[in-house]
């Protein structure tokens, strides 16, 4: 009979997370029917294990160039010919024993080694803009849908202004202005300071369709205030949405990094970041397109794998797509 | 770098960001011949060399260009390239260099006046008197007032980004802000409508030098339109402006009371140039290169992309299509000497040896478009010769920069060295090269826009910088003084001299050489005053750059000009077959 | 109806004033001077002062921000004396590098970025729609699969690489079209489109991966719902199902994106005019950062917002067309 | 666990006493942002609990009985009238004014699974009041298990999750929480009506059962008029905001005064198939009316088989009807015997 149609591995899964400590006893952890979901699922599977691998590799993006033998900022003459504009000495951009990717054009810096601290910094700076407009986006929206009136309204507007934002254009615009600054915090803000309204809307939709449930009227009964309401009753049940739609922003944000680094407003060119990479191997493409593909194709496979994995994520954890 | 390359770094800039990359290193530095003493022989094309024979009348010339051009206004124009295509196409000035492949395009001969100027007063007053028959392009006749009164505009705060040289020279020059609030500068007469006196605070030997820049070309007085001007200038040169859609295309046609017997440098070949701003610098190259249809008549302006090297030095035909003057301009690696540790000569001269020019010279695109620099003054200012007083081999030599370090007492140096963005990969070949002399080196990158700001508070400046010096026109007196006099050295906004370098014997020095009159002798004292200084090591004289140009194939008569940076001489180049490539 | 118009008008105009002021005082705040810039290198201190004067910006940031605003509606002068100018309505400012009114600027250089948007767009929403709902109405078939699987690629593609690859084939090595440059369309129509094909192209692919995605979603969706399984039920032809009641319900959410990214793109597609060098409003933008051309900054800027407002309400309006349940 | 009210008001005061409540909501914004007319969804309502009673509210949905309900636990604010609760007036309390009173107060809903969190364990959601009121977590807990046990659950399944459990099993943990204050009234909105049939004996007994243990009162609201009459000590009839008939369930149930109630009454089907053939039927005329734009005069009016013209200008009041104290809003009362 019950009303409540919501799929049950969804209820419980974030729910585990919340109370690990009392959780022990219930048989089948919730979060665990997620990872089989997912796991049966081919394309969510290499989504998972590229991203596995990708954010090993920047992780460990230090010891794993040394085993390669170079840092990423270390020049090797030998391996470019100055008389031919500084292009690499041998096939397919100077792929061999001692520069495993091959190496920069002109300065012969090793691209293996580059390439993974430049997934660091790509990865870190869309982690922690995901991070940021999570947060900002769920206070957001769960404020403005529970409150609701003046706070509604005033969040609602900032996220109709917000959202009226040319925010490509603004963004560039802002990092072309900022001089000396941190440009890793700097970009980070940026991109959270236009993304947040995004995931407000979708928590804020669910929000209001949660505040009217009963068991927030019975913990308001009991005497629940605000805050328990919100943080115990509200929040577990918005994370499901939250968590797909979280996993589907990582890729832009890996996507909006690059494309301002690409632009040359992005991270500053002592630090390689995967767009800036891009940036500087563009002028390549012809002549030494191995430079040009390399930082292309792990741009490419780690958009497209958190992109297979969020749309799993969503599938499982908000069927309805958390529209708003 | 000189006062010109700073317009040109704002020009950069732009390119910059339009191309993504560090295109702008490429106009600070200097024009290094193929003569450079470390490589055996560049494969770049030879200095002095001409492409295609001699051109055609007629037809279309084409210019590929990424950018559009900061201001055409003559008062407002010093970035080099436009420079160039100003004042060889829109205007003519009283003076201009000749169009001479090689050493020989540095001299000056006349231009609107009939001789190089007459001084009096021990070179405090010039004077000059127009040709006959002089006409613009609606055929009103060019009268010396009009002169005079864009030298005036040039003061005007409405009216920025031109050179300064005339608020530097002028009298009264200090409290004067233009013509449009109906003041005029009595410092300049013009006793008829032929002749035109100029009245300077100080002798200024080579001011016939100084009247080559756009400065000095006529707009008459009833053609100022303030801040617009610069998008129609009134033109008194062999061509006048039919469209110009900023930023997308500028249409030149014949100026058809231009007179030919008036002008004995220009010779207006094309029937038409058509400027296509916008397109991407490798695209540019890329369809020179490959010069179908309408891009067989194409030239590139402000420079081919380094990258584009690989691409045509492989290609014989293509390589013969490649220009690469020498720019004239000398980058160095700038001491600190007003402190710590470089403030001690020794020091100082340890660095000279530890430097590796020839990875600079890689880092910036290798031989082909680059020489080791081995002093101060450019071969443009040297007679043509190298000058290499030191003898330092051009890769360095870090064990001698030791024992040098050690005797000086100084070892376990860290020191900061700032940079603009685009001289990252340079910053980090020298990083490397101190690095193995026992020099910690940190390098701070700063936005191209803020680099002046940054390296020019002299209070916090770093112990290093990278930067470079063009002489405006060749004469010594456009560069040493501008790099090491003490006297030139402002708290703030502080630029040239880097180095703060305040030596009292080089400035009595500067003083007794700008005062002669005889200008060949002065280029003699300065020549020597160049040696001198490599010796005192205010600065590590690091390379000279070259100009890479492509052009399509039925481009002639193309050469770089040493007078305008290594910029392909717009006076003289033309079509082979003015019948090919319409489009 | 007018009222509701009236009412969003209002508010549009709201965002607009909010947009203009916020983007004002953050170019003001920022340490970046464009008298210095303007001035040259070699500027003393005075001659600063005098930059600063004759470009208005030695008035406190208020004053500035009062006159920009004055002259939108009413134009304003510029300068003083004989070099002054008129700048008319609606007045977005004056270039400092080019010497022209912004409006002017803008609107010789919209019509490229107009023909760039609107013919990427009406290729992605053929392809992307086309794709989306043959996948939606085969869900789990291999033709489905295969769609959707090509365009996650495809929307994982960065645009720099899509363009470079277009140009690297198409022009460079086959030799079928020229470099992207932009021809007039009432000049020469095939000029203007044969030109554009690439910068097209390389837009609609990443838009149509997206859509293609987007539209699957949404029509299996709608064809999930009760009413479609009742017109089912009646006996309608499926053909009829699919086309009446399954895509006008389907299409509505992608009505709202596609409002808002055809907004942002008339506006200008920054990377894309830079790759393709063609001379849009977006390079305009781009020219005008490296420059610290302020107005044409926040003209863009303005401009862009303008566009995103006035889609969103247009695609509002249309939903009543589209969405008969929805009333004013 | 069974502490009844020692501290309690003598008994001849009720536990809780509403006088003329009212809720108006603002009517709906049309798209064009005209507010529509306020809507009077409680207009007016009065009556009594005493400690231990229950009160049945009863009546069509729509007709205010809900919005009643959570006027008197405050999860609605009312817009006039009050609300005593064993002496003090709460109705205009502030929530944190009102933070101790909740022990006594405590409210069971009607859909037993969307009033658990779903992501919280059993446990969890029988101690949050407790929580709430400062208890510690493990007194919370162990206060759970009885819980469990007192409304006929296993303690050992404190650790589900609600999907866990069935409806009826589900409602029965609803029930313990809002005992585990050890609270004096409980309002019960629609408790059962959920459930299947058979299941609403078992939660009714216990109900009942509970009360008896622990003393409770409760405002049982439902529309289904049988359930009523078996737990009721007292029932009131609701139409349009207003309360119509109130009185013993005996007198209401045995000789309805209000047409309206009789009208619902004939509506039961009867257990005895004979009664139940031969039973009259009252049929209600057309919908209720929109509580937005009530009629003038009795709002029953339109539908009233007796209406007359008094009823169309004069709106009723609540006076005694017949010999005991059950009181009737109707010009025209059936008076038994009369």
């Amino acid at each position: 009979m019950s009303t409540t149609t919501e799929p049950s591995a969804v209820a419980d899964a974030p729910a585990a997370g919340a109370k690990a400590g009392v959780e022990a006893g219930a048989g089948r952890g919730p979060w665990r029917l997620v990872w089989d979901q997912l796991w049966a699922k081919g394309s969510a599977r290499f989504g998972l294990i590229t991203v596995g691998v990708l954010l090993l590799a920047a992780a460990l993006a230090g010891p794993l160039s040394s085993l390669g033998g170079w840092t990423p900022e270390e020049f090797d003459k030998r391996a470019v010919d100055a008389y031919l504009g500084g292009l690499p000495r041998g096939d397919f951009g100077g792929i061999s024993a001692r520069h495993w990717l091959g190496v920069e054009p002109i300065t012969g810096r090793d691209l293996f080694a580059r390439v993974l601290h430049g997934g660091q910094v790509s990865l870190l700076i869309a982690f922690t803009a995901t991070a940021v407009v999570v947060v900002a986006g769920t206070l957001a929206g769960i404020a403005a849908g529970y409150f609701g009136g003046r706070t509604d309204t005033l969040l609602s507007r900032l996220m109709d202004l917000t959202m009226s934002f040319p925010s490509l254009i603004f963004m560039i615009a802002m990092m072309s202005v900022a001089k000396d600054v941190n440009r890793i915090l700097l970009i980070t803000l940026v991109i959270g300071l236009f993304t947040w309204p995004g995931i407000a809307r979708v928590v804020r939709g669910q929000t209001l369709s949660l505040k009217h449930r009963e068991y927030v009227e019975a913990a308001k009964v009991g005497g629940a205030r605000s805050w328990r309401i919100l943080t115990r009753e509200i929040l577990p049940n918005v994370s499901g949405p939250i968590i797909a739609y979280t996993t589907l922003l990582i890729p832009g944000m890996i996507a909006t990094e690059a494309a301002l680094s690409y632009l040359g407003v992005g991270v500053r060119p002592p630090t390689p970041s995967w767009g800036q990479m891009i940036a500087e191997s563009i002028v390549h493409y012809e002549t030494d397109p191995t430079y040009f593909l390399i930082p292309t194709a792990f741009l490419f496979l780690a958009v497209l794998a958190f992109t297979l994995l969020g749309d799993a994520l969503r599938d499982i954890l908000d069927p309805r797509g958390g529209r708003s | 770098m000189t006062r010109r390359t700073h317009a040109a770094l704002a020009a950069a800039l732009a390119a910059t960001l339009t191309l993504g990359l560090g295109a702008c290193k490429n106009d600070k530095s200097d024009s290094g011949g193929d003569a450079a003493p470390s490589s055996t022989k560049g494969p770049g094309a030879e200095s002095g060399s001409v492409v295609g024979g001699t051109p055609a009348k007629g037809g279309t010339l084409t210019v590929l260009t990424n950018q559009d051009f900061a201001h055409l206004d003559p008062a407002r124009n010093w970035v080099v390239p436009h420079m160039d295509f100003g004042t060889r196409l829109l205007y003519r000035t009283l003076t201009t260099f000749k169009a001479e492949p090689g050493a020989a395009g540095s001299e000056i001969v006349p231009d609107l006046a009939t001789d190089l100027g007459k001084s009096s007063e021990g070179g405090k007053v010039w004077t000059f008197t127009l040709k006959d028959g002089l006409k613009y392009e609606d055929g009103s006749p060019i009268k010396s007032a009009d002169i005079k009164y864009n030298v005036e505009r040039s003061f005007s705060p409405d009216l920025t980004g031109g050179p300064d040289y005339a608020q530097q020279y002028l009298a009264g020059g200090e409290s004067y802000k233009g013509p449009l609030t109906g003041e005029h500068l009595a410092s300049i007469e013009t006793p008829d409508e032929k002749t035109i006196v100029f009245h300077l605070k100080r002798p200024v030997a080579e001011f016939s030098d100084t009247v080559t820049l756009p400065t000095f070309s006529p707009v008459p007085q009833s053609q100022e339109k303030g801040t617009q001007y610069d998008s129609r200038p009134f033109s008194s040169g062999p061509y006048k402006i039919e469209a110009y859609d900023r930023g997308k295309q500028l249409v030149l046609v014949r100026n058809t009371n231009w007179d030919p017997a008036t002008d004995t440098v220009r010779k207006a070949y094309p029937d038409k140039v058509v400027v296509t701003q916008g397109i991407k610098g490798g695209q540019a190259d890329d369809r020179i290169i490959a010069s179908d249809g309408a891009d067989a008549n194409a030239i590139n302006m402000p420079w081919m992309q380094h990258e584009t090297v690989a691409k045509v030095l492989p290609k014989a035909d293509v390589k013969s299509r490649m220009v690469a003057e020498r720019t004239g301009c000398t980058d160095m690696l700038y001491l600190n000497t007003a402190k710590a540790p470089f403030d001690d000569p020794k020091v100082r001269e340890a660095m000279m040896w530890a430097v590796d020019r020839e990875a600079q010279v890689t880092a910036f695109g290798g031989p082909a478009v680059t020489d080791v620099a081995t002093s101060f003054l450019p071969p443009s200012l040297t007679g043509g010769a190298t000058s290499d007083p030191l003898k330092i081999p051009a890769a360095g030599d870090p064990e001698k920069a030791k024992a040098l370090l050690k005797e000086a007492g100084r070892t376990d140096l860290k020191v900061a060295l700032t940079v603009s963005l685009g001289d990252k990969t340079r910053a980090e070949a020298i990083q490397q090269s101190l690095a193995k002399a026992g020099v910690q080196v940190t390098v701070n990158t700063t936005d191209p826009s803020a680099f002046a700001d940054t390296v020019g508070d002299i209070k916090n400046a770093p112990e290093l910088t990278i930067n470079g010096w063009c002489p405006d026109y060749p004469s010594g007196a456009t560069f040493l003084p501008f790099l090491f006099d003490g006297r030139t050295i402002k708290e703030k906004g502080n630029q040239g001299n880097y180095s703060q370098f305040r030596d009292q014997a080089t400035m009595d020095r500067m003083d007794q050489i700008a005062a002669m009159t005889d200008v060949a002798e002065a280029n003699k004292a300065w020549q020597q005053l160049d040696q001198d200084l490599m010796k005192k090591a205010p600065a590590v004289p690091l390379m000279w750059q070259r100009r890479p140009l492509l052009v399509g194939t039925n481009v002639a008569g193309a050469f770089g000009n040493s007078g305008y940076a290594g910029m392909i001489d717009l006076a003289v180049v033309g079509l082979k077959d003015p019948a090919k490539g319409k489009g | 109806m007018i009222l509701y118009l009236g009412r969003r008008l209002l508010g549009v105009a709201g965002i607009l004033l909010a947009i203009c002021a916020i983007t004002f005082t953050i170019f003001y705040l920022l340490p970046n001077d464009p008298a210095a810039a303007a001035c040259g290198k070699t500027c003393s201190p005075e001659r600063l002062a005098d930059v600063k004067a004759a470009m208005g910006l030695d008035k406190p940031v208020w004053d500035q921000f009062l006159a920009y605003l004055g002259g939108i509606f009413a134009g304003r002068d510029y300068g003083s004396g004989p070099s002054a100018v008129h700048c008319g309505f609606p007045c977005l400012g004056y270039s400092y590098e080019y010497g022209l009114p912004v409006w002017d600027l803008l609107t010789d250089r919209l019509p490229v970025s107009v023909s760039l948007a609107l013919g990427a767009a009406a290729l992605w929403l053929v392809l992307g729609l086309g794709a989306g709902v043959t996948s939606a109405l085969r869900k789990g078939r291999p033709l489905d699969r295969t769609l959707m699987v090509v365009s996650v690629g495809t929307a994982s593609l960065p645009v720099y690489f899509t363009s470079i690859m277009l140009i690297w084939g198409v022009v460079r090595t086959a030799g079928l079209l020229p470099y992207p440059a932009y021809h007039q369309f009432t000049e020469n129509p095939f000029a203007w489109a044969s030109n554009l094909l690439l910068p097209w192209t390389a837009l609609a692919l990443l838009y149509a991966a997206m859509y293609a995605r987007q539209s699957r979603n949404s029509m299996i969706e709608a064809m999930s719902e009760p009413y479609i399984r009742t017109a089912r039920a009646k006996g309608l032809p499926a053909r009829t199902v699919t086309v009446k009641h399954g895509l006008r319900a389907g299409m509505t959410p992608i009505l709202t994106i596609f409002g808002m990214d055809l907004g942002g793109l008339l506006a200008g597609a920054v990377i894309t005019e830079s790759i393709f060098g063609l001379p849009g409003v977006g390079r305009l933008f781009y020219d005008g950062l490296g420059r610290s051309d302020q107005p044409v900054i926040l003209g863009v800027t303005l401009l862009a917002a303008f566009f995103i407002v006035a889609a969103n309400l247009l695609v509002d309006l249309l939903y009543a067309f589209v969405d008969p349940r929805v009333r004013y | 666990m069974t502490e009844p009210s020692l501290t309690g008001p003598p008994t001849n005061e009720p536990l809780l006493s509403v006088r003329d409540l009212v809720k108006t909501f603002p009517g709906r914004r049309s798209r064009t942002g005209r507010p529509g007319a306020p809507v009077r969804a409680v207009d007016g309502v009065s009556f009594d609990v005493g400690a231990g009673e229950t009160l049945g509210l009863v009546g069509e949905s729509g007709c205010g009985k809900s919005t009643t309900g959570r006027m008197i636990v405050r999860l609605l604010d009312p817009t006039s009238g009050t609300v005593t609760f064993d002496g003090t007036e709460i109705g205009g309390l502030s929530q944190a004014r009102l933070r101790p009173h909740r022990r006594d107060l405590q409210m069971v809903f009607q859909d037993p699974y969307s009033s658990l969190n779903p992501r919280q364990t059993v446990s969890r959601i029988i101690s949050e009041p407790l929580l709430v009121q400062g208890e510690s977590a493990t007194a919370a807990r162990k206060r759970a298990a009885e819980l469990m046990e007192l409304v006929g659950l296993i303690p050992e399944h404190l650790d589900r999750y609600p999907h866990e459990f069935s409806g009826g099993q589900a409602q029965r943990i609803g029930i313990a929480r809002a005992l585990a204050t050890s609270p004096r009234l409980v309002i019960a909105d629609e408790p059962v009506s959920a459930l299947d049939v058979s299941i609403q004996a078992q939660v009714v007994n216990l109900m009942e059962r509970l009360q008896q243990e622990l003393g409770l009162a409760y405002v049982f609201i439902a529309h289904d008029l049988s359930v009523v009459k078996r737990v009721c000590d007292r029932v009131a009839v609701m139409y349009l905001g207003r309360i119509v008939e109130i009185g013993d369930k005996a007198e209401v149930y045995g000789s309805p005064a209000h047409p309206y109630t009789r009208a619902l009454l004939s509506a039961v089907p009867l257990p005895d198939p004979e009664a139940e053939r031969t039973r009259e039927r009252i049929v209600l005329l057309g919908d209720p009316p929109s509580p937005a734009d009530p009629p003038p005069g009795c709002s029953f009016h339109p539908r009233c088989p007796k209406a007359q013209d008094l009823c169309r200008t004069e709106r009723p009041l609540l006076r005694i009807a017949g010999p005991g104290t059950r009181e009737a809003a109707c010009h025209f009362p059936e008076v038994p015997g009369s």
